[in-house]
């Protein structure tokens, strides 16, 4: 029991970075493909540890299915939204960052 | 203490919403304002029912009411923004008659 | 033991305060949206925290509805008014 | 308590800034989004309540509904603007004009 507590605690812990740098990266940088690439891949990883390790924590099987099924939901949803916005960025032209 | 201070911050959004409903002139705008306001006599009304955890239970009627009222505004909201549309499409279409017969008579 | 949590769960709302500088920077509008999205990630993360932070397991079920949500809206933005403008203004502004 | 303190502190901060940017900005899709994120974040605040139904509803009726319904309205007044300038710039007026007032008819 305290062995799956303190992984737990390092897989949430493992997880905050990612949180950290997909803000990062919203605010930093240059175009909108890159933003939503920062935004969508870090923050689902760093939910998807979060849960992991907030799964090894729980108690019953009901909430570990109820946690997962919560990850699953946000990353169809992230995943579809993504995409909506960068084909709408596609077709309207916007012209991908590329160094200067 | 969190619920003085929840009750403060929904002053201050009542008094910012309120502001901003007589300052802006955006229909939008107006609506965007009422329901901060409406949020902020929200957050004054579970503030007080609040009681810390060690306190046993919390008095549900504040709840049932701000349920109630939550989602009276989202149908008041859609209301106002349909009325909004048709506003800005009928005054539009008398500024442009106003304008066609302005610019008539200034062509004669 | 619960504490750590709750301070978990704020470095997180810091993260969102963070973020929503790009809503008054970002150029186009789907700028704007991609901000709403991270507050649904980041607030699904602060429920779970919070849900086990205070002990409070009826969080888990916000959690679900927040992931639902954030999303509709950003698919709202984008077939209702990012799409099909008339093709006025490559960059999304509602100008 | 001091740390629940802090969170509380940040979130009522958070929400009034993005209340007040919200109320005083000039475009106004940015205000909707900010105001989509504000539906957001007083959910959190509902929860620090210990109000989760509050919370459920906030979440699905005040960020969830109410954004769409504003972008939707949002487009609709574009729309309505837009026409407003093409008949502006254009030379034969009067077609448009009875167009416009064929169209509030059959409304």
């Amino acid at each position: 029991m305290d062995i799956l507590h303190n992984a737990g605690m390092f897989f949430i812990i493992l997880g905050l970075p990612f949180f950290l740098s997909g803000t990062v990266g919203l605010l930093r940088f240059p175009d909108i493909f890159t933003r939503l690439h920062a935004l969508t891949k870090a923050d689902n990883v760093g939910l998807g540890l979060i849960i992991f390790g907030l799964a090894l924590q729980s108690d019953s099987w009901l909430m570990v299915a109820r946690l997962f099924l919560i990850w699953l939901l946000v990353l169809i949803a992230s995943s579809a939204s993504c995409h909506l916005v960068a084909r709408c960025a596609m077709q309207k032209k916007i012209q991908p960052w590329s160094r200067p | 203490m969190t619920n003085l201070l929840y009750s403060l911050g929904g002053v201050l959004l009542f008094t910012m919403g309120f502001f901003a409903l007589i300052a802006c002139s955006h229909p939008l705008r107006k609506i965007l304002a009422v329901n901060v306001m409406s949020t902020g006599v929200f957050l004054i009304l579970v503030a007080s029912a609040y009681r810390p955890e060690s306190a046993g239970n919390i008095d549900p009627l504040p709840h049932a009411m701000v349920l109630t009222g939550i989602v009276v505004s989202v149908s008041v909201t859609a209301l106002a923004l349909v009325l909004a549309c048709r506003v800005q499409e009928t005054s539009n279409l008398a500024f442009l008659k106003q304008q066609r017969n302005g610019s008539e008579e200034s062509g004669e | 033991m619960s504490r750590i949590y709750i301070f978990f769960a704020l470095i997180l709302l810091a993260a969102i305060a963070a973020g929503m500088v790009r809503i008054l920077r970002g150029p186009t509008a789907a700028d704007r949206m991609m901000v709403a999205q991270l507050f649904g990630t980041c607030g699904v993360a602060i429920l779970l925290l919070l849900a086990k932070g205070l002990d409070n397991m009826v969080l888990l079920d916000i959690a679900l509805v927040f992931s639902l949500l954030a999303a509709l809206a950003t698919m709202t933005f984008v077939r209702r008014t990012w799409q099909g403008n008339d093709g006025e203004g490559a960059d999304g502004y509602p100008s | 308590m001091t740390l629940i303190m802090l969170f509380d502190i940040l979130l009522v901060a958070t929400l009034l800034w993005l209340a007040w940017r919200l109320l005083a900005t000039e475009d106004i899709f940015k205000a909707v989004v900010l105001f989509i994120s504000f539906g957001l974040l007083m959910a959190l605040a509902w929860v620090r309540m210990r109000a989760p139904d509050v919370a459920l509803a906030e979440a699905a009726l005040g960020a969830g509904l109410t954004g769409p319904l504003f972008l939707s309205a949002l487009r609709r007044m574009e729309r309505i603007r837009k026409e407003e300038r093409r008949v502006d710039t254009d030379e034969d007026r009067d077609d448009d004009v009875k167009a416009g007032n064929k169209r509030k008819e059959t409304i």
